[in-house]
């Protein structure tokens, strides 16, 4: 019995402990629940500890009078493992938020479940939220639905639609470039990845008259894609839309590559993003078109310095080349999103703040940046307007062309052996 | 399409049995369930992995080095845990787990995520069979295990060794009586065992990329071949991989990819309903004794 | 020809792989009879006996109980029916004090059934039981853990667990084996007290000499087969019984 | 010398034989106070805790009552690997029969218990038949390919789960329900254990044969233990679904595998008690080293690993004997 007072007491300790450290936090805190186990989530974090530095080196933040300096404050939430219970998720955040008494969160949840259910958790504690990866517009919904309530949680990243939007971009590219109108969807079999996957059939496909030729969706995990090529292959598919962010969707793309499937691979897999890609498929991927959600996110533009300068200030903090997709430039931007709302604000009043984030309008790494009324970043196709994703291909030299939008774009299309232009 | 379905069933199939036929050994031996096998699978990757980046030895040489040492960690691994909780299921069970557990989060832990880890194929060509391209690595794989089953069977039938393993397999107390050191061999039983998963690794890897959550997967692949073929039996788990292989792309191609997976869950309750020893089961005894 | 037999046995084979463990035996057994099987090593009695108990599947051949075919029922049933059994093997629950040892067979179906639903304290039941087979009250054996019994009195648990079962048949399997003289001199006196309450007997022994005492009748098998059944002594007298005890080799 | 030893022997007396406990008061109070203590604990840190370590707390009634059903099970000769099984089988069958039926909570946790414990134990007939290692494999395979199934025929919200399901009317009533089931469970089933019944089960581990032999049919027994178990098990699920007020594929999560058998390695297998202790060392601590992220699973890895090979007994044991002697030295003094 004995022991297990002593486990009470003990624990009673800490928790005390820790809020009154929390407590004695004079710089502003900047929280950043993530999935540390994961691409987006290792450089996420080391993004915003590379932006907070930068700050800092400045001298901080002007609230009001004084200025303040950023402190960041990492919990590995896991919820971009499988296996890991969206309540897991959940204590995370609210563990982070009740201890280290954060002023606001970047990056946030994978899951778009986990941030839905999150939402409520944030408007209980009154902590905005500058999220970067999870991708599902049922937020904003909520977002534009109850505004004062949901008013906490923001959007810096691509979402489904915009991504939709891009895709849809590329292919009518492709279709005016040469003609090609079949195309084989493949697909991971996660929420965000089937939503983008239907929204182009619907919205796209359909109206502009291509032939879905066939669609398949493959559960995470899945190692083998022979027989949706094959059926792309003997279908006579000009194109291949792929749409995975799992590990293992690196396969997909050796086994086009193995199996000399004559079709335009061009979607989103995201062991394509990033440079790193051209060594681990040792050379394999040339032809391959693929979109990265935000320019800045291991991939760079002249038309857009800033993102230059992004990715070589990262390069040098790290030591290594940017390798995720989506997710780094917006958490990159939303640091600065932040300062510049605080400095507006000149308190850390957390609905001062939040009105004054969404009268954001910055031009930096991905484009211009505006929220819209349901707290999104607005993406459009030239970052002068608004912020931007990057379409590029991989060259058989390794190196990665922005092929699209048009406004950065800085090469054509080229076909992979074996397909011939319709035109 | 139907003989490019067949090739890739084949060689699914085949990747199965690689990946269970090691799990199975050490079973069909010593009566270990090694449930650290597949996060011994992706320390093999990692070790050659490394061993090819950082040290910058040639492929073939990394890869013998980390499948030796995979051998090793699963021979410490018997002798310094496995041997104090000997003969006892539940204490072997949860300590293989425990370890795999630890290792494969432990790698993830480190960061060992992302696409940068992979390996390189052996010979970067593809050839057309039939009606499909098939590259080499694939080919090589089929290849491969088909010598490591032929050169088990041939170790387990014609050499001392391997005779004395069956000796320990058919009845351990005789076997004893005979002069064998059981601990001895259930150390060799479990390090072949871990061998055997560190060549899977370095032959299937390079088809993709390494990815911790991959240790789970074998481990599940292997336990899904070994509970339908018959726990122990190689028989077992060849006739297991083949049925399982074949489902698994079938209906892929005919009814829709993320089936596959019910397949193999349909394929486990029903062979447990009808014989739930498994279609090579040994453990029939069992089923009677009770 | 007065009763049908309690049980018979008829034409019972078991091979394990190619090896015919036992081999087209037969035999009917009466009420109140005490029936020695005997046999070299290897000769099929175990075999016999998990056969009829169920233990093990038979090929072929059929065992009939109070006129009901049980070949091939589980265990329990087979023991719910009235045939109760020893191992030659004692595995009681070592952790655990001899009396309570007994509770797992006094808590079987069968008991309480007899029992009529309503029952008293097991533990008690147990005690009683345990004295009967000769754990002395007095010197508390009884509430020793199994592991620190001696051999005799594991056999004694043994067969007090059989004989709470009030079985119809009780089948001893090598009871004897590993006991000494003494032991054994003070096991008889509770069989033949078994015999007088008009229970039947199966033993499967080795020390023939004490079985001889007690057995009003004998099979002895040999390579699965039963090669001699009768009285102890005629059976001792044909010349096939002496060459399998002394001259198995050839 | 001589009385220390006498006060050993005792101590050893009242641990085990509680056929002698209640001859006197003091026996009475040995028994007592490891009970009464503990349940007094569980019943007052909720009202001193902090809104996040109460939900800590809420999650260490519902890993103890995991891990305790894990505990039946081991007692039974049952090692199983997928106590998840039962956990989301449990939140799937509340949360179903609550979006689609509109039952309310009150009702559908406790059919939860039975229905979701129903099929588990359907489930795993099969292997029942199966000694040794059969049952941990497939326990351990079938939640994570259930995951598969609900994600590929996108049943009960495939991916995305249920969300916006009913709540229990205050989070004191989930607290106190949850912590109710745990002593009950805790107590419940020490009782059921020691009882003639749980010998029985303790006896088909130890040796079927001889159960067997004494006219018991140990599938039965096995059927109930494991419905036993799996409705405790589906009991937590339902709850935390309630909770949270969410189910998804997570339910079938290796997180509520692991997490259980560590916590009764940790606090020691076969007596209950460790297996609450367990988890109330685990949860609180795994969320003191929430900072280390990943590493936390490594270190449960470990745990399990360590406590089976240098500690089987498990914590509990060796505390309980610690309290024995202490708790006789006070009574000398008085």
């Amino acid at each position: 019995m004995r022991r297990r007072l002593w486990a009470v007491g003990l624990f009673l300790a800490t928790g005390l402990m820790f809020s009154l450290c929390a407590y004695a936090a004079e710089p502003i805190v900047i929280g950043v629940p993530t999935s540390t186990g994961f691409v987006e989530g290792k450089e996420g974090l080391a993004i915003v500890e590379m932006a907070v530095a930068e700050i800092n080196a400045k001298g901080g933040v002007k609230v009001g009078a004084e200025k303040r300096m950023f402190k960041v404050e990492a919990i590995d939430i896991r919820d971009a493992a499988p296996g890991v219970p969206v309540p897991e998720a959940l204590m995370g955040i609210e563990k982070l938020i009740l201890e280290k008494k954060p002023t606001v969160l970047l990056i946030g949840p994978f899951r778009s479940e986990a941030l839905l259910a999150a939402m409520d958790i944030l408007t209980k504690y009154k902590v905005p939220l500058l999220g970067t990866i999870a991708m599902t517009p049922a937020t904003e919904g909520k977002v534009k639905q109850e505004p004062d309530k949901y008013k906490y949680v923001f959007r810096t990243c691509l979402n489904a639609i915009y991504l939709v939007k891009n895709l849809v971009g590329t292919m009518s590219h492709i279709n005016k470039e040469f003609g090609f109108n079949k195309v084989y969807i493949m697909h991971q079999d996660v929420a965000w990845a089937r939503a983008t996957a239907d929204g182009m059939v619907k919205n796209y496909f359909q109206k502009a008259g291509w032939t879905v030729v066939g669609q398949e969706s493959y559960p995470t995990g899945a190692a083998d894609f022979s027989s949706a090529l094959m059926k792309a292959r003997s279908a006579g598919a000009q194109v291949i839309l792929p749409i995975f962010d799992m590990p293992q969707s690196g396969t997909l793309v050796k086994q086009w590559k193995a199996m000399k499937v004559p079709a335009l691979m061009a979607g989103f897999i995201s062991p394509l993003a990033g440079p790193g890609a051209w060594k681990t498929f040792d050379k394999k991927i040339g032809g391959a078109i693929n979109c990265n959600f935000e320019l800045g996110s291991a991939i760079a533009s002249p038309k857009v310095p800033q993102s230059v300068a992004f990715l070589k200030a990262y390069q040098k903090k790290m030591g290594k080349p940017m390798e995720a997709g989506h997710g780094p430039a917006p958490t990159y931007e939303s640091v600065y999103i932040l300062k510049e709302a605080i400095e507006r604000a000149g308190s850390l009043e957390p609905d001062a703040l939040v009105a004054e984030i969404k009268k954001t309008d910055r031009s930096g790494v991905m484009g211009r940046i505006k929220f819209d009324e349901g707290n999104q970043a607005v993406f459009g196709m030239d970052p002068k307007e608004a912020a931007v994703a990057s379409v590029f291909q991989w060259n058989d030299k390794g190196e990665r062309v922005t092929v699209f939008p048009e406004s950065i774009a800085d090469a054509k299309i080229m076909l992979p052996a074996g397909l011939k232009s319709a035109k | 399409m139907l003989l490019g379905t067949i090739i890739y069933a084949v060689i699914n199939s085949v990747i199965l049995i690689l990946m269970s036929i090691g799990f199975n050994l050490t079973f069909g031996i010593s009566g270990i369930s090694n449930f650290a096998y597949g996060s011994l699978y992706i320390f093999a990757a990692f070790t050659t992995y490394m061993l090819l980046q950082l040290v910058g030895l040639p492929y073939p040489v990394a890869a013998l080095v980390s499948i030796a040492l995979t051998a090793v960690i699963g021979a410490l691994m018997y002798r310094f845990i496995l041997m104090r909780v000997r003969g006892q299921v539940l204490s072997e069970v949860i300590a293989t787990f425990g370890i795999g557990l630890a290792i494969l989060e432990f790698f993830r832990y480190l960061g060992f995520v992302g696409v940068e880890y992979a390996l390189p194929v052996f010979i970067d060509d593809s050839f057309m069979i039939g009606e499909v391209y098939v590259d080499a690595q694939r080919i090589i794989i089929v290849a491969a295990s088909v010598v490591l089953v032929g050169l088990l069977w041939v170790f387990v039938h014609y050499t001392s060794l391997g005779l004395a393993f069956r000796g320990i397999a058919q009845d351990e107390r005789t076997a004893l009586t005979f002069g064998m050191d059981s601990d001895w061999i259930a150390t060799l039983s479990v390090s072949l065992g871990a061998a055997l998963a560190a060549v899977a690794a370095t032959v299937i890897i390079p088809l993709g990329t390494i990815s911790v959550s991959q240790g789970y997967d074998v481990l599940i692949n292997a336990l899904a071949v070994s509970i339908i073929g018959g726990l122990g039996s190689t028989g077992g788990v060849i006739v297991a991989s083949l049925l399982v292989g074949f489902a698994q792309r079938f209906t892929d191609t005919y009814i829709g990819s993320h089936w596959t997976m019910i397949v193999s869950l349909a394929a486990i309750l029903i062979v447990l309903v009808i014989k739930p020893s498994g279609i090579y089961g040994k453990q029939k005894e069992l089923e009677e004794r009770i | 020809m007065s009763e049908a037999p309690l049980l018979e046995v008829k034409g019972l084979s078991k091979s394990f792989g190619g090896v015919q463990a036992v081999n087209g035996i037969s035999f009917t057994l009466n009420k109140g009879s005490l029936l020695g099987i005997i046999g070299p090593n290897g000769s099929g009695k175990t075999t016999t006996v998990n056969l009829i108990s169920g233990f093990v599947k038979a090929t072929s051949g059929k065992v009939i109980f109070k006129g009901r075919d049980i070949t091939n029922m589980p265990p329990y049933k087979v023991v719910r029916l009235g045939i109760a059994r020893t191992f030659q093997m004692v595995k009681p629950f070592y952790q655990l004090p001899a009396f309570k040892n007994m509770i797992i067979p006094l808590y079987s179906p069968r008991v309480r059934a007899l029992a009529g639903g309503k029952y008293g304290d097991r533990n008690a039941v147990a005690l009683d039981l345990l004295e009967e087979v000769g754990f002395e009250r007095d010197n508390q054996v009884a509430y020793k853990a199994a592991s620190v019994l001696p051999q005799g009195y594991l056999k004694r648990l043994e067969l007090a667990k059989a004989i709470s079962l009030q079985p119809d048949i009780m089948i001893l399997d090598e009871l004897f084996s590993g006991l000494s003289l003494a032991e054994v001199a003070s096991i008889v006196p509770i069989i033949e007290k078994l015999l007088l309450e008009g229970k039947t007997i199966i033993m499967i022994e080795h020390r023939l000499k004490e079985l001889f005492r007690i057995a009003n009748r004998v099979i002895v098998l040999n390579f699965g087969e039963k090669i001699a059944d009768g009285a102890a002594k005629d059976v001792m007298e044909s010349d096939e019984v002496k060459k399998a005890y002394l001259g198995a080799e050839e | 010398m001589k009385k220390r030893k006498e006060r050993i022997d005792r101590g050893i007396k009242v641990r085990s034989e509680d056929i002698f406990a209640l001859s006197s008061w003091r026996e009475l109070l040995y028994f007592a106070a490891p009970r009464v203590i503990p349940v007094a604990a569980f019943i007052l840190l909720p009202l001193v805790l902090g809104d996040y370590w109460q939900r800590v707390l809420l999650s260490v009634a519902v890993f103890a009552l995991l891990a305790i059903s894990w505990d039946i099970l081991s007692q039974s000769g049952m090692i199983s690997l997928g106590q998840a099984l039962f956990f989301g089988m449990g939140a799937y069958c509340s949360g179903v029969l609550n979006h689609y039926f509109g039952i309310s909570p009150f009702l559908t946790i406790p059919l939860a218990a039975v229905v979701g414990g129903g099929i588990c134990t359907l489930l795993l007939l099969p292997v029942l038949r199966l000694r040794g290692v059969y049952f941990s494999m497939v326990t351990l395979i079938i939640p994570l390919m259930l995951e598969r199934v609900i994600e590929a025929t996108k049943i009960f919200g495939g991916t995305e789960g249920i969300s916006g399901l009913g709540v229990l009317p205050s989070k004191w009533l989930e607290m106190y329900i949850l912590i109710a089931a745990m002593i009950a469970a805790l107590f419940g089933f020490r009782r059921m254990m020691t009882a003639d019944y749980g010998l029985v089960l303790t006896g088909i581990k130890d040796n079927d044969r001889s159960v067997m032999n004494a006219g018991i049919n140990i599938y039965w027994f096995k059927i109930q233990a494991l419905f036993i178990a799996s409705a405790v098990g589906a009991f937590a699920g339902a709850m935390m679904t309630h909770v949270y007020r969410f189910v998804g594929m997570p339910v079938f999560a290796l997180d509520y595998s692991i997490l259980p058998i560590a916590a009764v390695m940790v606090g020691g297998p076969g007596s209950f008690a460790g297996a609450v202790l367990g988890s109330f060392i685990l949860v609180p601590l795994s969320e003191a080293l929430r900072a280390l992220g990943g590493l936390r699973i490594v270190f449960y890895g470990v745990f399990l690993v360590v406590f089976v090979v240098g500690m089987p007994e498990g914590i509990f044991h060796f505390i309980a004997r610690k309290y024995s002697q202490f708790e006789r030295w006070t009574e000398v003094d008085k």
